[in-house]
């Protein structure tokens, strides 16, 4: 199925404006994540998706030709897994993933083996007559999943679908859902503020910040580039390197850098992992913390910009803290972004 | 553990005495059931005379009937409280628990004030109706009592309901109708078993309201005082009291253990 | 939003009803306590007669004392039974909650049992000791019927407090008696609050306790079913009857917005 | 301080061993991480040393030269980090942060003077007069560390202290962490069921499994010479390579590899980093996942062992899914460990 939202907006009764007016628009089995900080608007622009909350008027919601912007959540047939999942706990597992037929009122002999069916995709078979307190947190997000794709939804939506479980599951649960939901074969959104659960998910990321999205490209293109200094510093981390810019000339406290084109009226960012120490870099910093992460060490160098400017050293013998050391950066590695408004 | 030690000292003589205060006159009170001219034979003529029989059944219906009206009553209207914003709310919301701060006896008289013979409906009405001193009379004098507390029970475990599970309800394609079936009833189930059960305790016990209204119908409680103070058949009025507990009591263990722990406690 | 519309239909007619049936009869109780011979006056007339007055302070007196003492006895037990486990923990659990089972009159009933002239203390002791009559009597009646309400209340909350804030207290030095202060009984205070309110406006309007027992003491309940009945004095009943829901109705609205929201169901 | 624990072991009612007979020293100023999975034994272990669980009888706990074994919690001066945080919330941020002072009866300026010291400290002077309930998260997380640190302790104990935070913010809190732990200058041992967290803060891990100690070492120790293979999987995620291994040779379904050294009996282990997909690799596999993850890709591998091989690409153009594509590891990275037991 097709999604497309235009003009889509939401304001509270109480004036706050939750979502500034969006346009998205989503291609059949496309995987889409928002991704934004928590208060973006972006589970707000979920459940105007899904149909839980009324957008402002003028909003146009549509799938596919048709146009649902006043149909009642129960006649979408949308799919949707809650950041609590939001299992039956009255009812056994088989009973929860059998709800949404059940509903639309399909023969007892077919819900059987569409359960049956689906229980065996996200590998449940084991756990079909349990009960929803008998299971652990990974065992419940798949049922979340199982129930919300049982009844063939046109969309799927996802509400921060691995924020419930414990950073070592939500790794390995992460690659599963991925290649889940491309069995499935289905248009899905989901809402997360982890990019590396972003870019791992998802086909195109739609970054969002205060009620609008801000850029939408794939993980690579948001990555490569970003467009403002809020997609550069959410997605990858990038550093603003402070310091006073002169055509194609940085000067920092701790050094000078050449820049990749005229810098001036621009902001520039680096990531940790285009921060090399060695000895002949232009600049002069003392490491401030020394962090072994197995494949490499995350160095906090201050005295190179106002802030600790972390950079990664993959070699064995790392140096160590309150030592000087010089470091470079790469004209190609730098980004030239807009100067943030706010700040400017 | 130290700790453990500290309460057991602590603890001890004040539940040595509780038990002696709470269990003793029970003890002594089963047996002066058997102390009358009947023996134990009295709990036969319990079962015997339609006057204690009859008035057993009735007390336990009316008290049923009551439990059922004030679940169902409260629970609409608690839901309705709790997911709507409206001005008036919090006054609608007094006026719903202004009963908590009435005795029984007061109840039994604004019920007569309701429909008595000099009461409201008797003057409004061209049929003369009058149904304080009956069973209807009875029946709303405690639903008058019951439905406060049930009402804040409801409320505060509505309060708790997940809204995400009406949601994911919703999204499944469920009508507003299947979403109460589904989902908000069983999440109130062990609320509603404990506060009926309290809701059925207190009516089974009422006496204030029933002394106040019954002129032409008896409740157990009545016969009891009866029993004890005019007729002066302690026996009997104790054997009454056993029973009167034994069905209450085993309610409120069923429900108990229906609702799980210590939730009995609402009401 | 189609489910708001659907609730609201549902709803109206039932709230519509609920508040004829609930603030209707209160009007015309309120109105009745003017239609007397004092008129309006009848309220002064409570300050000025020692009888009155004097009633109402006791009720009051009694009705606080109860509370404080079931808040304590019903902590500590509570504490106790739900940190320690042992065997018979399950039976006295049962037997604190008994009373729950039986009426006021069946209370009344085991105190002359207990302490009245035939009683077991009076057998047992030298000194021909009689309570059951006197306020002591009433006292120990009310708190029969209070502890397992209030005591439910309190295990319930202790369950769900945070045994990691009393070992925080603990690994910063503070021995078992600080922890209480400091951390379970902040920790209880809604439900406490919230707990004691109830005991408190049900000892206010405890009728059948008062009924059985009370031959030489007056509590206000009774005052007004004398006035109801026996005197006819319709206004003085209607009059007293106000004044008691409002002592009681303001207190429990206290205690609500101490406690927090519908916390006050407990009890 | 010096903590000493010898024959420590904690057997529960019903004979559940939570914790086998351990020994475990930690130096003056040492900040030791236990790490393990849950249900391991490292809370328990924890709880023994602060107090608050009665370990088996013949445990000894020594605290420099003093045998606190019997002492109760109260008495050993121990600060302690819940992971809930445990904060009265009866009490303002100023109050909870003096509630260990006032324990230990100080006079009420002295409270102040050392209240004020500690706020600062963990840069909490903005929040001294506010209610528990009006701080977010990872403030919450300073004030308990605050409040555990204010009594000046003998030995802070730290059970999961990052693991209320979301991933976002547990990661700018670990290092933050790190640094006020180094300023504390004090002994410290934290529980952590995440190996980043341990490898971050801690000087020394002590890796756990089944109410043992397995390995101890410093980070960089455990994550190139682990002893075992529950080491190398649960430190570094090493994949086994199933095979048969024939002297110096590993006979994989996807080819045949060089081993560093005779692997008869052995288990060989090897990390994604140190798969190298390359034209002349040894190695056939088909590619099943390609995740972006910024600096690099995850590629998802199968038919090279039993389960999906995971490699790291570094270069821009990743290989797709169901491309066949080359791959080899070099001898040196391949791992041999003690077969497990269980399995063999």
């Amino acid at each position: 199925m097709t999604l497309r939202l235009t003009n889509t907006a939401k304001t509270y009764p109480d004036g706050t404006r939750a979502l500034l007016p969006t346009e998205l628009s989503v291609d059949r089995g496309e995987i889409v994540s928002l991704l934004g900080p928590s208060g973006c608007g972006k589970t707000t622009l979920l459940r105007i998706i899904a149909g839980l909350e009324t957008p402002d008027a003028g909003s146009e919601i549509w799938f596919d030709s048709d146009n649902v912007t006043s149909l009642p959540v129960e006649r979408r047939k949308v799919g949707m897994v809650f950041q609590s999942y939001a299992l039956f706990p009255n009812m056994s597992v088989r009973a929860n993933i059998g709800y949404g037929l059940k509903m639309q009122k399909l023969p007892k002999s077919e819900i059987d083996a569409r359960v049956t069916e689906v229980l065996e995709m996200c590998q449940l078979q084991a756990f079909a007559g349990r009960a929803i307190d008998a299971l652990s947190g990974g065992q419940r997000q798949r049922v979340a999943l199982a129930r919300a794709i049982a009844p063939r939804p046109r969309l799927l939506l996802l509400d921060e679908p691995l924020s419930a479980l414990d950073a070592a599951l939500r790794e390995a649960l992460r690659d599963e859902l991925a290649v889940l939901l491309r069995e499935f074969d289905i248009t899905a959104i989901f809402v997360t503020h982890d990019q590396d659960e972003a870019m791992a998910i998802a086909d195109r990321v739609a970054v969002m910040s205060s009620g609008q999205v801000v850029q939408s490209g794939t993980p690579e293109d948001l990555y490569r580039n970003p467009k403002s200094a809020f997609v550069a510093g959410f997605v990858g981390n990038a550093m603003r390197l402070e310091g006073r810019c002169e055509a194609a000339r940085l000067e920092l406290a701790g050094g000078a850098l050449t820049l990749p084109g005229d810098g001036t009226g621009q902001d520039v960012f680096v990531r940790a992992e285009d921060v090399e120490i060695s000895a002949d870099g232009p600049l002069t910093a003392r490491v401030e913390t020394v962090t072994f992460l197995g494949t490499h060490y995350r160095i906090g160098l201050s005295g190179i910009t106002g802030d600790v400017l972390a950079a990664i050293y993959a070699g064995q013998n790392a140096p160590r803290v309150g030592e000087r050391v010089k470091a470079g950066i790469k004209p190609e590695a730098l980004m030239l972004l807009p100067q943030d408004p706010a700040r400017a | 553990m130290s700790n453990r030690t500290f309460v057991l000292a602590c603890l001890t003589p004040l539940l040595i005495f509780s038990l002696a205060f709470l269990a003793l006159p029970l003890v002594r009170l089963f047996l002066a059931s058997g102390e009358g001219d009947a023996g134990w034979a009295v709990y036969l003529d319990i079962l015997r005379k339609p006057r204690y029989l009859n008035t057993l059944v009735l007390t336990v219906l009316v008290s049923l009937a009551t439990t059922f009206a004030a679940l169902a009553v409260s629970t609409t209207a608690g839901m309705f409280l709790l997911r709507n914003q409206f001005r008036g709310r919090g006054i609608l919301l007094s006026v719903l628990t202004l009963p908590l701060a009435f005795p029984g006896v007061v109840i039994g008289f604004l019920i007569i004030l309701l429909g008595g013979r000099q009461g409201l409906v008797n003057q409004l009405t061209p049929g003369h109706v009058v149904f304080a001193y009956s069973v209807v009379g009875l029946f709303l004098g405690y639903l008058y009592f019951s439905i406060p507390r049930v009402l804040l029970t409801v409320m505060a475990a509505a309060e708790k309901l997940d809204p995400a599970l009406e949601e994911a309800a919703r999204t499944m394609g469920a009508s507003p109708f299947r979403v109460v079936i589904d989902v908000i009833i069983p999440g109130l189930m062990p609320s509603l078993i404990a506060s009926g059960a309290i809701a059925f305790a207190t009516a089974m016990g009422a006496f204030g309201t029933a002394f106040t209204l019954a002129t032409d119908i008896d409740v157990i409680p009545m016969v009891i005082y009866t029993e004890f103070t005019l007729s002066a058949n302690i026996a009997m009025a104790a054997a009454l009291s056993i029973v009167l507990g034994l069905v209450t009591w085993v309610l409120l263990l069923i429900a108990r253990s229906l609702s799980g722990a210590t939730v009995a406690a609402g009401g």
